[in-house]
Formats: C-alpha cells, structure tokens, sequence
C-alpha cells in the first residue's frame, strides 16, 4: 500500500470527474431536463466519496455472521442510503415542476423560457407607457 | 400492449412474486441487505408493472389514489407514532428500549415498526408519481 | 461509468441521455457491491437505474425529447467546473489513504455500531433504523414532502387557472 | 409537568413534522388549516419554554432514541439556536393565521390543505436545522425545508413562479450537494457526525487539507442558501412569484435559518482561529457583504414591481448580516444576530403588508394584479392603514433611531468602530441612503400621486392586516425596548466565540 499517491487515491481521482462532470451539465446547458440528469449525475457521485473510504481490505459487508471479523464500516451506508432517498425526491419533484413548465411556456429550453419572460416584461412596459 | 396474451399470463404470473419479494425484503431486513426503502420501492414497481399491462385504469381500481395519498401520510405517522410512544412510555423520542420489558426486544419492535412506516410512505410516493405522471400522459395524448 | 458520463455529457438526445444515465447508475451500483455496500448497491440500482430512469422517461414523455444546440461556448461554467475539481482534489490528496484501517472513521465512532448491542445482524439496518432512527425520520419526510409535493404540482386542474398571460397575449 | 419540560426539544420538531400527513390524509382545507396552526402554536410555545430554559439552566443536549451522542443523534439547544426558534416558529405563528384570507385568492381550493402540509413541513425543516447537533441531520431537514418551500413558490399563481422554483431548486440542491461533500470531509477526517465531537476532533488535524477543503465547500454550499450576493440569483423571482405569505414566511426564516448554519459551522466547528486567520475568508466576506449592500440595494431602486424591490433589499439586508460576522468580535457577531432577528421580522410585516394590498387592489372575483408603481398611485387614501405599515417597516430597514433596524445597524457600526475601520461605518451609511430612496419610491407614488378616478378606500381583510401589524408593531416595540433581543443576542455572541477559542 506504499505505492505512488495517485494510485493510492484512484477512487477520489474518478469521484471528483464524475462530480465535475455533473456539475458542468448542470451549470452549462440549457435544458431542464439535461440540467436534472447532471443534478443527478453530480449527487450520485458524493456517494462514491462516502462509501470508498468505508472499504477495508478483506473485510466484508456490515452483515455480522461468526466467520468474518473484518466489517466495511455501516454508518457511510446508511448517510448515504438517505443521501439516495433524497436525491430521487428531489430529483422527482425537479422532473414535476418541468413538466408544468412544460405545459404553461411549452419549452423547457431556459433561454427560451427567459426570452418568453422577458416578452412578457416588455408587453407589460408598453401598456405602461 | 394491453391485449398482448403472453405478457398478460405472464404478468399475472410474476407479479405475486414481485409483492412477495417485496415483503421478504421488508422483514429480510435485519439479517440480510435490504429494508422499508427498497422493499417500497419494489412493491410499487410489481403495481406499476401490473399499470402497464392491465392498464392504468385497472390498477387504480385495485389500488385507488385515496388509499395510496393515505399512504403516503400513514407511513410518516407510523414512524413518528413510534417515537412517541417512546416519548409516552417514559423513555425520549424515538426510543426503543422502553417499547417492551426487555430492551433488546423493545429494539426489535421498534426497528420492525420504523421499517413498516418507511415502506408504507415510500411505496404510496412511488404510486402516486407514477400515476401522477402517466394519467397526465394519458391526458396530453387524448388533446394531440 | 466514466465512459458512460462522458457520453452523457455530449449527447443532445434526451432519450439517450437517460438511458445512459441508467446505464451509469447500474454500473455504480455494481462498484458499491465491489465496495462492500450492498445495501446501498441495492437501493441504487432500484432507485437510479430503476425509479429515476422510469421517472425520466415519463417526464420525457411529456416534454420533446430534443435538446436544442447551444448558442454559446460555455467558458464560464467550464472555469467554474475545473476551479471545483480543483479544490476537491485538493482536499481529496490529504484524505487517509483507501482502506487504511487507522483511519478516523474506523476508529472512533464505527466500533460500536459493529457489537451488536441491538441483536440484529444486519448492522446497517441497525444504524438506520435505531441508532440514527431521526434521521431516517427525516428522510421519510423528505420522500413524503416531494410526494405531496407532486400532488400539488400535478394535479388534473378542473378549472385552468390563467396563469402569466393577463395581458391576453 | 416537568416531563413535558425535559421533552421539548423533541416536541419543538416533532409537532409540526407531525401535523403535515395530518392535513393531508384529513384532505380538507379547514381541517388542515386548524392543526397546521395548531402545530405552528405548539413549536412557538415550545420555543418560549426552551428560550426560558436556556437562559435558566444554560445548553439543552438531548438524546434522540436515547443513544448517546456522537451513536445517536442529539439535539443540542443553546441561547443561539432558541433565539432562532423563536424567530422562526413565532413567524410562522404569526403568518398561517394570515394565509387563511391570502391563498383564498392564491391557490386553487382543492390544494388548500397540501399548501398547509408543505407550510408545515418547511417549519418543521426549519426548526430540525436549528435545534440539530448532528452534521447529517442538518443536511436531511435542510433538504425537507428546501423541497417544501420549491413546492410553495412553485405554487404561485403566475407561470414565472414554476421557472423561478427551478431555479431555485437547481441551486438549492447545487447548495445542499456542496454541503454534504463538506461534511463527507470532515466525517473521513473525524470519524464523528456529531458537531461538538467534531469540533474537539478537527483540533488535531485543524488544518490538513480536506477540512480547508470542507470549510470552502459548506461555505460555498450554505452561502447559495442564504442568498450571499454573487450567489442571490434564485431569490428575487422566488420571491416576487411565490404567493404573499410563503414569501413572507420564507423571507423571515429560510435564509435566516442558513445564516445560522454558517454561524454553527464557523464558530462552533471549524472555530476562529480556522476560519479567520488561516484563510482570507473574512476578507472574501466583508467584500461580498459591501458589494451586497450596494449592489442588490441599487437594484432595488429601479425595480417596478414592490414585492420584486423589498426582495432585492433582502440581499442588500443579509449582506449587514454577514459584514457583521465578518468582523470576528464578539460585537460583530451579536449585531448580525441582532439583524438576522430584526430583519426577518421586519421583512416578514412588509411582505405581508404587500400581500394584502394585492388583494384589497384586485376587483372582487378577478385576477391578481402585480403590485407594480403604476397601480399603487395614491394608494395610502385607498388603505391607510396598510401604507402606514409599509412605511414604518421601511424605516426599519433604513436603520431610523426608534425602529427595530437601527438597534442592529448601531451595533454593527460599534463593531466597526471598534475594529477601527471607519470606512465601513461611512459605507453602512451611505448604503442605508439607498435603502433611503427605494422606500421613498414608494412614499411618493403612495402618498403624493393621486389616486386614480373612482377609487374608493378600500382595506386588505383584517384578517390579513391583524397579522401584518403584530410584526409592525414588533419592529417598533424591539426598537424601543431592547432587552430581550440584544441581551439574548448577546449572550449567544458570548457563548460562540467563548466555544471557539
């Protein structure tokens, strides 16, 4: 285990490009629906950060049985359990409030969505005037 | 796909193992993988599947939208019954030990009861977004 | 999975979006079982690769399924990307080196989960259920808040509300 | 009695998370509205009670399922956290009352009871985040909250409040994500969950990379919560859009409440010496927190929309917050303290104000116009009363002597002056001119424009203006009398930088 530090930190190396890559779909482009799956992509990827470090080596699943002695440590599984539930419930509700989106502008592209808005601004500042 | 006979025998064949699985799961919980979270979710996948064989209006008829939205409140209920039980029974919130004369049992009941109440809730949710998602389907392509 | 992330992101089709992201999810469902989180494993391959893939699907069903090309090179968010991976390897390089058994987290709070003080086998269930039972509380309520949430967001509207358009637009 | 007593912590969360599923397997508007409240009431009481018994017997640490802490998970009630309850409960004590009369208008009558369950649901977040010791469970009743209140925006009645709710729910959860990789840091650091564990743990290893690494990242994560300026952009749309009394509720706790969680993970976690002296963060803050008054303040001015003008001088008003804990003093934190309690109120008593002048401008029956200037003329013969209001709850948050805001901006000026950095007193000042304007925008159009023909004078329901004038008269009483909320802040302010060093 003495090896060079980058092999020794390989799980963090493919962890922190998931994450980025999920935090670039998310942040970059314009479609809700793309922008959810990148959410999804970006949480799902803490997950890994949680989970590997519990690994030990030879050891197995939190399972107690008299032949083992050697337990991967619990208490990331169940953070992480939760952090699931709760990234489908967002994830859920996300896909729920682009669907009315959806229906009520009929794009989910959001520069159409904000060029729509700012018609609407403009119809607003003519009857103003 | 409705009229589709292989899949109808099939289904119909399947889908009691995929509730049975599902409440092995549930009370497998405490000696192997497995719990109220995943047990929920695979017993309203066995209803959604047996949605999109029958048809979504026939599984409303087996599960209906009042019960699943009870559902949904039932199990968080549950859950926090348990608690205050614990709370009532003179111990703190959410506590197990004093649920029964012996702790390690009180523990048992506790955790079987939280589980119920998380499998309750997360089954109902699923359903219900399910059947939210698909019925506006269904509307949407009866208006294209 | 890395693969199967780096597809996603150049994709435009939506519908090869989510079937890639099934794909990923299934195959981090996979490294978890390798992981020793079986449990985890298990809930993420019913809840990524199963409930969200389903979810997305539908959502799609409803939505058009193609997304547009982008207008503009997207630098900033590219910079803001890399400045964050940046930081977390940073923060990664001094993390306890994998499976290093002295590690903080096998040393301090772990060791009492693994006793058995609640008689049940499964340690996780255990944990989940009984020694951070409030926060599994917690995460049926956030599952019970996005299903009534839905229901209010989804629900079939007798009347149309107007919404947005006073202006008879 | 005393069992009760030993109990509250646990029934201060418990009670509203409770009465949610209530309303909702009850499905009835009415019924949903009477235990919601009735919930709401309880968490307020409960909230006195631990106020009380803080100031008796000093922090509260009590054992969820009885498992002892950093096992379980505890709940941990200091003077700061039941100074927070109290705001937080006591807003939503004051608001429910009042959205009785406004979703009436609002929101479709078959929703009336899940609107209940979502209110209740977000309180109870709230309060979970507040009252929590445990890392993890700070995250999981941060993620209750925030999917409640995405909900409650989204069901604003203009199509904008849906693409103002996934704006915000992308960032939220951006937010919550970048909290949770600190945590994950700090948990693969200390092995613990537990925030005081945590803390006497971080001492060793105070300042190895991966806890730099988590103190940028829940810095990062919680500032987009709290709308810190750079990283305001979901609040002004979720604000405007959202239906009068979510906006207000939210405006009082929500950002108020991740304030707090900075304030917990600053001082009680990471401790001063980390956090202000090993990083140019103070710097970073006091900067954004200038910027923040200036800029949003500046917005502000030439917004068309009242509600959309008083959001953009919410980010402008948690700037002073955060310049406050910026300054690391025991001064500096007990004025943003001060503000956090006296802002929220104030802002709540102006956004309910707003939302019953919507009502009381809109013809009986007919759609609800957008509080905009060109509708607003000669208003204050129409409602009195509710102008009155507003102005009052302006010169708040402008900082005149005799109101709520200028007992905070006082405070924030000593601790400027106190570190010697005049130009900070000139520029709190010089920002309160533009506080100045923005509401004299409004003073003039109300009181100095005639009022369109045929107008006649008509009040917002009372229901709705009871409320509003409860926190009126608060900003004025906590102004005047300021025992309770400076000694209080003060006290926390003691206690956290106490814990710190």
């Amino acid at each position: 285990m003495s090896s060079g530090g980058v092999l020794e930190h390989f799980t963090y190396i493919v962890t922190v490009f998931l994450m980025v890559a999920g935090l670039y779909v998310i942040i970059a482009r314009g479609n809700l629906i793309k922008k959810l799956v990148g959410l999804s992509v970006f949480q799902t990827s803490v997950y890994l950060l949680y989970i590997a470090p519990g690994k030990l080596l030879g050891g197995t699943a939190p399972i107690l049985a008299p032949q083992y002695t050697v337990y991967s440590n619990p208490l990331p599984h169940v953070l992480i359990l939760t952090a699931i539930v709760v990234g489908v419930a967002t994830l859920a509700l996300g896909l729920a409030i682009a669907v009315r989106i959806k229906e009520t502008y009929g794009t989910i592209e959001e520069d159409e969505i904000m060029a729509a808005d700012n018609a609407v601004q403009a119809g607003e500042d003519a009857r103003r005037s | 796909m409705e009229n589709d006979l292989v899949l109808r025998v099939v289904g119909k064949l399947l889908i009691p193992f995929i509730l049975l699985f599902a409440l092995y799961v549930q009370f497998h919980g405490d000696f192997g993988p497995g719990g109220g979270f995943q047990a929920g979710t695979i017993f309203a996948a066995g209803i959604v599947f047996y949605a999109l064989i029958f048809g979504l209006d026939k599984a409303r008829r087996v599960v209906p939208d009042s019960l699943v939205e009870a559902m949904l409140a039932a199990g968080v209920l549950l859950y926090a019954g348990v608690g205050v039980a614990g709370l009532l029974l003179g111990g703190n919130f959410l506590d197990y030990f004093v649920l029964d004369q012996d702790p390690i049992h009180g523990q048992h009941r506790g955790i079987f009861w939280v589980e119920a109440g998380v499998a309750i809730t997360v089954s109902g949710v699923m359903l219900k977004i399910f059947y939210m998602f698909a019925s506006r389907g269904q509307r949407k392509d009866g208006e294209e | 999975m890395v693969v199967a992330v780096l597809a996603l992101v150049r994709t435009r089709n939506l519908f090869a979006v989510v079937v890639l992201f099934g794909i990923y999810s299934f195959l981090m469902a996979t490294v978890l079982v390798a992981l020793d989180a079986v449990d985890v494993a298990m809930t993420e391959a019913a809840v990524g690769a199963g409930v969200s893939t389903v979810l997305m699907l539908g959502a799609l069903h409803l939505c058009k399924s193609e997304e547009v090309k982008m207008a503009h090179r997207p630098w900033l968010p590219l910079m803001l990307s890399l400045a964050v991976a940046a930081l977390l390897i940073y923060g990664a390089m001094g993390l306890p080196d994998f499976a290093d058994p002295n590690a903080p987290i096998h040393q301090h709070v772990a060791p009492r989960y693994l006793q058995n003080e609640v008689d049940v086998p499964n340690v996780v269930t255990a944990v989940l259920a009984s020694f951070r039972g409030y926060d599994t509380l917690g995460e049926t309520t956030v599952v019970f808040t996005a299903g009534a949430g839905i229901i209010a967001l989804l629900r079939r509207r007798k009347h149309r509300k107007p919404e947005g358009d006073r202006d008879g637009k | 009695m005393s069992s009760i007593a030993a109990h509250l912590p646990a029934l201060q969360v418990v009670l509203p998370l409770i009465s949610a599923p209530l309303a909702v397997l009850l499905r009835h508007g009415g019924f949903a509205f009477v235990i919601v409240t009735a919930g709401a009431w309880a968490a307020f009481a409960a909230a006195i009670g631990l106020w009380l018994q803080t100031g008796e017997t000093g922090t509260i640490s009590y054992h969820i399922g009885s498992w002892a802490p950093p096992w379980g998970i505890e709940y941990r009630v200091d003077r700061l956290a039941s100074f927070v309850l109290l705001l937080v409960s006591g807003t939503a004590a004051i608001v429910l009352p009042y959205s009785r009369a406004s979703i009436e208008r609002e929101i479709p009558r078959d929703l009336h009871y899940l609107y209940y369950a979502m209110f209740s649901l977000c309180l109870a977040g709230l309060l979970g985040i507040t009252i929590t010791g445990d890392a993890f469970n700070i995250f999981v009743f941060m993620e209750i909250s925030s999917l409640s209140a995405y909900v409650l925006i989204a069901l604003g009645r203009d199509r904008r409040a849906l693409a103002a709710s996934f704006r915000y729910l992308i960032m939220g959860t951006i937010g919550a994500t970048f909290i949770v990789i600190g945590i994950g840091f700090l948990y693969l650091m200390t092995g613990t969950l537990n925030l005081v564990d945590m803390a006497e743990r971080l001492r060793g290893v105070e300042s190895s990379r991966p806890v730099l690494a988590a103190l940028a990242f829940i810095t990062v994560g919680v500032s987009l919560k709290l709308a810190l300026f750079p990283l305001h952009q979901w609040l002004p749309n979720a604000y405007t859009y959202a239906p009068s009394a979510v906006t207000a509720f939210l405006a009082a706790t929500a950002t108020k409440v991740s304030v707090y969680v900075l304030i917990r993970f600053w001082f009680s976690v990471f401790g001063e010496t980390l956090v202000f002296e090993k990083l140019p963060l103070p710097q970073i803050l006091l900067l954004l927190s200038l910027a923040a008054m200036f800029a949003a303040s500046f917005t502000a001015i030439f917004q068309d929309n009242l509600k959309r003008l008083f959001a953009y001088s919410s980010v402008g008003q948690i700037g002073y917050i955060t310049l406050g804990m910026s300054f690391d003093s025991v001064n500096g934190l007990d004025a943003a303290i001060l503000h956090l309690f006296n802002h929220g109120i104030t802002k709540a008593a102006i956004f309910l104000l707003i939302g019953g002048m919507v009502i009381g401008l809109a013809k009986p029956g007919a759609v609800l116009p957008e509080p905009t200037f060109d509708r607003l003329a000669g208003l204050a013969r129409r409602m009195p009363l509710t102008c009155f209001g507003i102005v009052i709850a302006g010169l708040s948050l402008i900082g005149v002597p005799g109101t709520a805001g200028f007992v905070s901006k006082w405070y924030l000026i000593l601790a400027a002056m106190e570190k010697g950095q005049f130009w900070i007193v000139g520029a709190i000042l010089l920002s309160s001119l533009l506080a100045v304007v923005y509401v004299w925008r409004f003073v003039e159009v109300a009181y100095f424009k005639p009022a369109p023909e045929g107008a006649s004078k008509q009040e917002a329901p009372l229901s709705m203006l009871i409320p509003a004038w409860i926190l009126v008269i608060a900003t004025i009483w906590f102004g005047l009398d300021t025992s309770f909320t400076v000694g209080t802040a003060t006290e926390a302010a003691l206690q956290l930088v106490k814990v710190g060093r």
